[in-house]
């Protein structure tokens, strides 16, 4: 105990001159930048999927219904739903921030709320107003902090160079590991459902591919979509555009992973995994056309007992699928396959039968319980420019379907396609394929009215023409189809379009005539449009029924105005197949409405 | 926040928790110094001695009425909310935060709080954050010991409805239906300028009169008890050990 | 008469012991009192109560009862997936949160065989750092209380607040930091950290001058604290203790010199040992491991990377399976040795998971070995010196 | 580490080893065979501090896994050992000797889990809850969220909606797919 | 063709009510012309030729009803300041034979060609008057016409260019 010790301690006392350290006033202070403190929502960025509700582990977040603020409505790609934060449960950790898809979730750094009643600590923010609604320090993510990955998972695919020259399939399909990693990306939300035509529970297959479970995938699959094999390959795929991966880097890619379960399933199990037809009601349903609208209605009605017999013009069922998509995106045996499965169901099929010639309209009526008017477009829409109407200008479609019949097409030195939708894409890449195998050297120009930016092709399909060299020139208005003396054909003239739609999005073109060109072309091919052919129903029954605008008037489940007549696919709505699936299902479900009304009313 | 709570300060008593169901009280062994026996004195006297009601008073607690006109009832109101004396006893991980309170930097000291050993002291109860069932027991005999005008004041999400721990099993959701709660200051955990925040509308409450948590405590006594006996399963304490 | 014989006389007969070794006190015999240093004192770290049979002054027999912070943590951890059980995981000690956000994370990468960047091992062993400091000057503030000296704790727990704004510049909160999580750590330094990290270590430095002035150089408090709670190195193997309390009995014994883990390799500094393992022995130990933390922090702020990112890409969070496996993960938090051990069943919730604190057995079975024949009046900074944390034993 | 653990496989016919990492291995014992081998780790080898003694709740296979998990602080490793109990009869004989420490684990296992150690010290005190008469809390068949809303009241107005269903309900409610 | 049969009979007139009783007159038999045509057709696109027949009815009224109002001069001097640009879009379609089935395709382009040398026939009056009410009253009819064939292009658009995906 040296007196050092004694003394020491009254070192302290120099502190007395010390300036003190305490906060003036600690009332407001300011938090740091990064303090994660009150939450703030941007609820116009917010679509309401509920990931930051499935990543919360106290339950703070429920998603509720917001009234009567403008900009939050439930429509495709939002759920209307916003997020409401329980501060009696909250711990601010500010996962919900970090997982949040379109990151309109953040904090700001103020920390003070005080209260008497504890039922208050409830709050949506961004909709109930709060004095840190607009702070714009706080947390929020920072930009190299991810909680999923935003890129999608290659797809394996043919070079360009190996693709041109053969008719094989471009796309190769995802692996099981890199079927899994994609799958892995959903958030399974449920966002795109509501966006998908026939409503197929997307989450619920992709979570049957990340357990690696296929069974329950494909039955999942077939029980809202039975041609989810064509589908998997050639979808125009609207769900990915409200995924809401999308916000913030690549939507998952739902078509290649409904691909990969079919692929994955071997095909003599799907029979007994989507279960057979129920036992004979007695019904009888005609249907007409063996596209997907109507393949769909006879699926589901033959599975419900009904006797389905279906008329197919041609000599092959599949409509557009097996004549208008050429075979690099979508190859015979994967149509094949999918008719098979439809026809096991026992569906009666009459090929080479065109109504109209070889069988009547009223004497299907006669003996049918109800008839399915599903033929779809297959005339081509002419664009009747002068000189149109020589021998070699044709309309995509039936070229489309002469190469597709395995006609041995001779194909010319050059060609010119007028349009810009899938139809025209693909017109062009086959023509090119044909031209590279019988002439070594592709020459295709394609030109169409719209800018690029306003082509209905699906923007892949554009990539990967100009990958095989077909050379695109967009905002062209044709003009005339210019032949020489001898009547041979030269090329196709056209003025240059400056603009094509005023600001409501109507037709109105403004060209400029200094800036004509003649695309050279020994063909010309118009893919502009369709319609459908009704010339079957003969002028009695046209002038029975109701039209809406050229096409067949239809009440929303797709029964016309005559009650035993239906009308579904391309030829009544929506342009893409599955919306055709979509209109077959709820034609199937109102004949199945009408018959047990039938039976109602009898018993 | 400012203006509903001016709204608060001149408004009635608030409304009576809605009604819910309770599952049956739990019958557990209490342990055996805490039977009632019967001793014999010395002289052959039979003495029948039940610890639990014996050493203790059987009142319950005592609506306390202002007493005296109302220039003298805010003096007294000032002077409470003027020296919060807060009962050292931190219930939950937000005891942390109070030490720096406690010190030179944010110096509570300067508004008249400090902290007390013991509750004959305290005249504020802080419940900093999640209350597991043994330290409720520990907390509500403190609060009974405190003198009557006493306040408590609930931190973090913890006591306003379980927080993090909503999910387990030893630990209280709702501090209202245990304890009265005056105040709740929300955070996990609040920092200490948000408690000083918090002790500062306390003083508003108090200087209003409107802090009435004891005699809450006093008017539904019955509740809280069936509420603190539901989840405490050895009540080896007496009913209410002022 | 400076260094008493206190606490080292032969009193090992006293009190008499039944042959099966459990006291032979009768209670009812008016010479014991029961007296509870029960979970609402001053003089303890957290809420746990020691009950102390007394006869006299002098303590008889003492029995730790925890609990009072018992939250069940591995049983809610096991209904959480993994990135949600990364918030909760911080909860469990609230003086030194960051050690479990570190071991967990780690186990979880281990068994999820997932490589966490360069530049967040240096982030994650600057935070460990930072909150071993803070958690050293609490120490320090409590150990002054506990044998009646208020005034350290005003100054470090000032010294703390400090420490505490750095953490809330960089982490964003001010307790509970939750930074770092499975795959590295959430952001990287701000601008202008260093400068500032600088003036609070030079304010730190400063503060433990004044306590070593004021508390170190005290008579009382080295007439209180030599002899007191003497722990034979003998023990430290057989009771498992880690830590501080080891190495002031001269056992050299620290997981980042023993099992280097994050940067600590890269990193050179010497475990500090006293010799003469008794409360001042051990608080002395702490003071200069303080001051040690303080200079690793400069020389971890002087080697980190500056560019880099701190993330490691996560399989998406909402349905992370891990394969079925176990490890233990341990590091040196201020107390002792803390480790997780992690159980996985191939599901997305962890099957198991046990946190080893260092205090299960400093305050435990040593602390009722420790406390007899103690004054009363020195329980409270036998129990300080342990630096026991009660959440670690209960969770 | 490698070494070491082919030594007590000839020695102690350990049916089953796992190197976790090159510092810490597992390998699961029998009964009998627990306690000569802590003895043999903690006196020959060099494993004298006893890191931490757990139990998983292997409930599908009708198991309580205990881990003795041992170290050796000088060479800064561990190992593992595993000793599977059957769930129902799960009672253990007490190590509270070799390690003092043990007595507490010992304590928490029985409070925690129900496996007995019949002579451990206060074995049978309450050592975290108190006064608790249901289900030992940490084995799986106890369900915690159940029990916290029995016993506990919610604060009540919580209600939430599922996106995709709120969606279908507003945007095509009368056509489910069911086909 | 701007030497139409209507050009003489317009070229001698020379009061605006005249004028305008003679193009009224054409539109009166545009309108018959639709109206018989419209139950020849196939019923899918005769809602097409019932649209047309209306248009030319509105045609008509306005017309009619322009040559009652007084203050005529002002009106039209008005109207005339801001011409609709003419959108050359079916400049190239020859006017096709209407034939028994014409599909609606065709049908559209009778009626873009009729406004077509509807318009051209206007323009042509409306340079070859010297200035004054008159020549305002040709450029009006022009500027009217050319706005039916911009409707009716619009139309054709969304009828030809559609089906497709």
């Amino acid at each position: 105990m040296s007196v050092r010790d004694l003394l020491s301690p009254f070192i302290a006392w120099k502190h007395l001159f010390r300036e003190p350290v305490s906060i003036r006033d600690p009332f407001n202070r300011e938090a740091s930048e990064r303090y994660r403190g009150f939450h703030q929502n941007d609820v116009e960025k917010c679509i309401g999927c509920g990931t930051c509700e499935a990543i919360c582990q106290n339950g703070a977040i429920d998603m509720v219904i917001v009234e009567g603020v403008e900009g939050i409505k439930t429509r495709p790609g939002d759920s209307g739903l916003r997020p409401r934060i329980d501060y009696g449960r909250c711990c601010w950790c500010a996962l919900c921030v970090d997982v949040c898809m379109t990151s309109s979730l953040t904090m700001s750094n103020a920390y003070k709320w005080v209260e008497n009643d504890p039922d208050k600590f409830r709050y949506i923010p961004g909709v109930d107003k709060k004095e840190w609604d607009n702070v714009k320090q706080g947390y929020h993510r920072p930009d190299g902090h991810r909680l999923n990955a935003p890129e999608r998972i290659e797809m394996p695919e043919l070079e360009p160079a190996e693709r041109i020259d053969s008719f094989v399939e471009i796309v190769g399909g995802y692996s099981v590991e890199q079927a899994r990693l994609e799958a892995d990306r959903c958030v399974t939300c449920g966002i795109c459902v509501a966006t998908c035509p026939t409503h197929m529970p997307i989450p619920e297959y992709i979570s049957a591919v990340r357990d690696g479970d296929y069974e329950r995938g494909l039955k999942l699959l077939y029980d809202s979509n039975p041609f989810s094999q064509i589908c998997g390959k050639v979808c125009t795929r609207r769900c990915e555009t409200t995924c809401a991966a999308s916000h913030e880097g690549d939507p998952i890619a739902i078509r290649w992973l409904k691909r990969h379960i079919t692929e994955q399933v071997p095909y003599e199990k799907y029979r007994d995994i989507i279960g057979g037809p129920l036992p004979a009601t007695g019904k009888k349903i005609a249907i007409i056309g063996a596209g997907p609208a109507g393949m769909t209605a006879a699926f589901d009605l033959a599975r419900k007992g009904h006797e389905v017999s279906v008329y197919e013009a041609r000599s092959h069922a599949g409509g557009m699928t097996r004549y208008g998509i050429p075979e690099y995106r979508l190859p015979f045996e994967t149509i094949q396959r999918e008719i098979d499965l439809i026809v096991s169901m026992g569906v009666e099929m009459h090929y080479d039968t065109r109504v109209g010639t070889d069988i009547q309209m009223q004497q299907l009526q006669q003996d049918n319980d109800a008839v399915l008017l599903a033929i779809g477009l297959w005339l081509g829409r002419g664009t009747r420019i002068p000189g149109a109407d020589h021998p070699h200008v044709y309309k995509a479609i039936d070229l489309l379907r002469r190469i597709r019949d395995g006609e041995q097409l001779e194909a010319p030195k050059s060609m010119v396609v007028i349009g810009g939708g899938n139809v025209a894409m693909d017109i062009a890449r086959s023509v090119a394929r044909l031209q590279k195998q019988q002439q070594g050297e592709i020459n295709v120009t394609l030109t169409a009215l719209e800018d690029k930016a306003h082509f209905l092709a699906d923007p892949v399909e554009i990539k990967e023409s100009i990958e095989e060299e077909i050379n695109i020139i967009d905002s062209r208005g044709p003009q005339e189809c210019v032949s020489d003396d001898q009547g041979k054909l030269v090329g196709l003239r056209s003025w240059k379009v400056l603009s094509i739609f005023d600001d409501q999005h109507r037709f109105a073109p403004t060209y400029d005539e200094s800036d004509e060109q003649l695309h050279p072309g020994e063909w010309i091919v118009e893919a502009i449009g369709q319609m459908s052919d009704v010339s079957l129903l003969g002028d009695a029954l046209t002038e029975k029924l109701e039209w809406d605008r050229g096409r067949l008037q239809v009440d929303d489940d797709g029964h016309t105005s005559e009650p035993w007549l239906w009308a579904a696919g391309d030829c009544v709505k929506g342009p893409d197949i599955v919306s055709a699936v979509a209109t077959g299902h709820s034609v199937a479900t109102s004949i199945e409405a009408m018959f047990e009304q039938k039976e109602a009313q009898n018993a | 926040m400012k203006d509903d709570f001016e709204k608060l300060l001149d408004q009635q008593p608030e409304k009576e928790p809605e009604p819910q169901e309770r599952p049956a009280l739990r019958d557990i062994p209490v342990r055996e110094e805490l039977v009632p026996r019967t001793v014999t004195a010395p002289d052959g006297q039979e003495i029948r001695i039940d610890p639990l009601q014996d050493y203790y008073c059987q009142a319950g607690p005592t609506v306390q009425t202002p007493a005296y006109t109302r220039i003298i009832e805010d003096l007294f109101n000032w002077a409470r909310a003027e020296s919060l004396w807060i009962l050292g006893f931190g219930t939950g991980c937000g005891a942390i935060e109070m030490r720096p309170l406690m010190t030179p930097r944010f110096d509570a000291y300067r508004y008249g709080i400090q902290w007390r050993p013991t509750p004959r002291q305290a005249n504020l109860l802080v419940i900093s954050g999640y209350l597991s069932v043994k330290t409720l027991k520990r907390a509500i005999r403190s609060y009974e010991q405190m003198q009557n005008p006493k306040y408590v004041v609930g931190l973090g999400s913890c006591t306003i409805n379980g927080g993090m721990y909503w999910d387990s099993y030893n630990t209280i959701k709702r501090l209202d239906d245990y304890l009265p709660v005056d105040l709740y200051i929300t955070g996990c955990m609040p920092r200490p300028e948000a408690l000083l925040q918090g002790f500062d509308d306390l003083k508003k409450l108090i200087r209003a009169g409107k802090a009435e948590g004891a005699n809450k405590y006093a008017e539904n006594f019955e509740r809280y008890k069936t509420n603190q006996k539901r989840v405490i399963k050895d009540w080896d304490m007496p009913d209410y050990s002022w | 008469m400076a260094d008493a014989e206190f606490g080292k006389a032969d009193r090992s007969q006293y009190p008499h012991r039944r042959p099966d070794g459990s006291l032979d006190i009768d209670l009812t015999s008016g010479k014991y009192l029961k007296l509870w240093q029960g979970p609402n004192h001053p003089g303890i770290t957290g809420n746990m109560s020691v009950e102390l049979t007394v006869c006299g002054d002098e303590v008889v027999e003492g029995k730790t009862h925890v609990g009072y912070l018992h939250r069940g943590f591995e049983k809610l951890m096991e209904r959480r997936t993994f990135i949600q059980c990364f918030p909760i995981v911080c909860r469990i000690c609230v003086p030194e949160p960051d050690f479990n956000e570190y071991c967990y994370a780690a186990a979880v990468e281990e068994l999820a065989g997932l490589e966490i960047p360069e530049k967040a091992k240096w982030i994650r062993a600057l935070i460990l750092e930072m909150g071993r400091i803070n958690s050293y000057l609490m120490y320090l503030g409590g150990q002054a209380g506990a044998f009646g000296q208020g005034v350290i704790g005003q100054w470090t727990t000032y010294a703390r607040d400090l420490m505490l704004d750095r953490f809330e510049e960089l982490t964003g909160a001010r307790i509970y930091h939750m930074f770092i999580l499975p795959g590295g750590v959430r952001d990287d330094l701000p601008e202008g950290f260093d400068e500032r990290m600088e003036q609070t270590l030079q304010e730190v430095e400063r503060t433990l001058d004044d306590v070593y002035d004021t508390m170190f150089r005290n008579a009382v408090f080295k007439k209180r604290a030599v002899g007191l709670g003497y722990v034979d190195p003998a023990l430290v193997d057989e009771y498992g203790i880690t830590g501080p309390v080891a190495r002031g009995a001269g056992v050299a014994r620290d997981v980042r010199k023993d099992q280097p883990y994050l940067v600590y390799d890269q990193l050179d500094f010497e475990p500090v040992t006293g010799r003469e393992s008794d409360v001042y022995a051990r608080a002395d130990v702490r003071r200069r491991d303080l001051l040690m933390s303080v200079d690793l922090i400069r020389q971890i702020l002087s080697k980190m990377p500056h560019k880099g990112e701190v993330m490691a890409t996560l399989p998406n969070v909402l349905h992370w399976k891990i394969p079925r496996g176990e490890t233990y993960i341990r590091g040196e938090c201020s107390r002792g040795e803390y480790g997780y051990y992690l159980v996985t069943d191939g599901s997305g919730y962890p099957r198991r998971v046990n946190v080893r604190g260092p205090s299960y057995t400093h305050a435990m079975a040593l602390l009722e070995k420790l406390i007899v024949n103690v004054n009363i009046s020195d329980v409270a900074g036998l129990m300080v010196s342990l630096h026991t944390y009660p959440p670690e034993i209960e969770r | 580490m490698q070494t070491l653990i082919s030594q007590l496989q000839t020695r102690f016919q350990l049916s089953e080893f796992i190197l976790q990492r090159d510092n810490l291995a597992f390998v699961t014992v029998t009964r009998e065979q627990l306690r000569p081998l802590l003895l043999h780790l903690r006196d020959k080898e060099g494993f004298t501090h006893l890191v931490l003694l757990t139990a998983v709740d292997w409930i599908e296979d009708n198991i309580f896994q205990l881990t003795y998990l041992l170290g050796d602080r000088t060479a800064g490793c561990d190992i593992g050992v595993r000793l599977m109990l059957p769930r129902d009869v799960a009672s253990m004989d007490s190590i509270h000797d070799l390690w003092p420490t043990a007595a507490t684990y010992q304590r928490e296992l029985r409070e925690m889990f129900g496996i007995d150690f019949p002579e451990s010290p206060r074995v049978d005190e309450d050592f975290i809850l108190e006064g608790w008469t249901d289900l030992p809390p940490y084995r799986r068949d106890f369900d915690t969220l159940k029990y916290s809303q029995e016993s506990y009241v919610d604060r009540l107005g919580r209600e939430t909606k599922d996106p995709a269903a709120y969606m279908k309900l507003k945007l095509y409610p009368d056509e489910d797919n069911d086909g | 063709m701007p030497e139409g049969r209507g050009y003489q009979r317009l070229k001698s007139r020379t009061s605006l009510e005249e004028i305008l009783e003679v193009a009224t007159e054409f539109e009166r038999t545009a309108r018959d012309f639709y109206t018989e045509l419209a139950p020849k057709v196939s019923k899918q696109i005769r809602y097409l030729v019932e649209e047309l027949a209306e248009e030319e009815q509105r045609h008509y009224d306005l017309f009619s009803q322009l040559r009652m109002r007084a203050d005529i001069v002002e009106q039209i001097k008005q109207s005339v300041e801001t011409p609709a640009s003419d959108r050359r879009f079916s400049d190239c379609i020859h006017l096709p034979e209407l034939g028994d089935h014409p599909d609606d395709q065709a049908v559209l382009q009778y009626a873009l060609g009729r406004e077509h040398a509807a318009m051209e026939q206007y323009q042509s009056l409306a340079e070859s008057t010297p200035g004054g009410p008159i020549r305002d009253l040709f450029a009006f009819l022009a500027d009217e016409e050319t706005q039916h064939k911009n409707e009716l292009e619009k139309r054709y658009y969304e009828v030809v260019h559609s089906g497709g995906v």
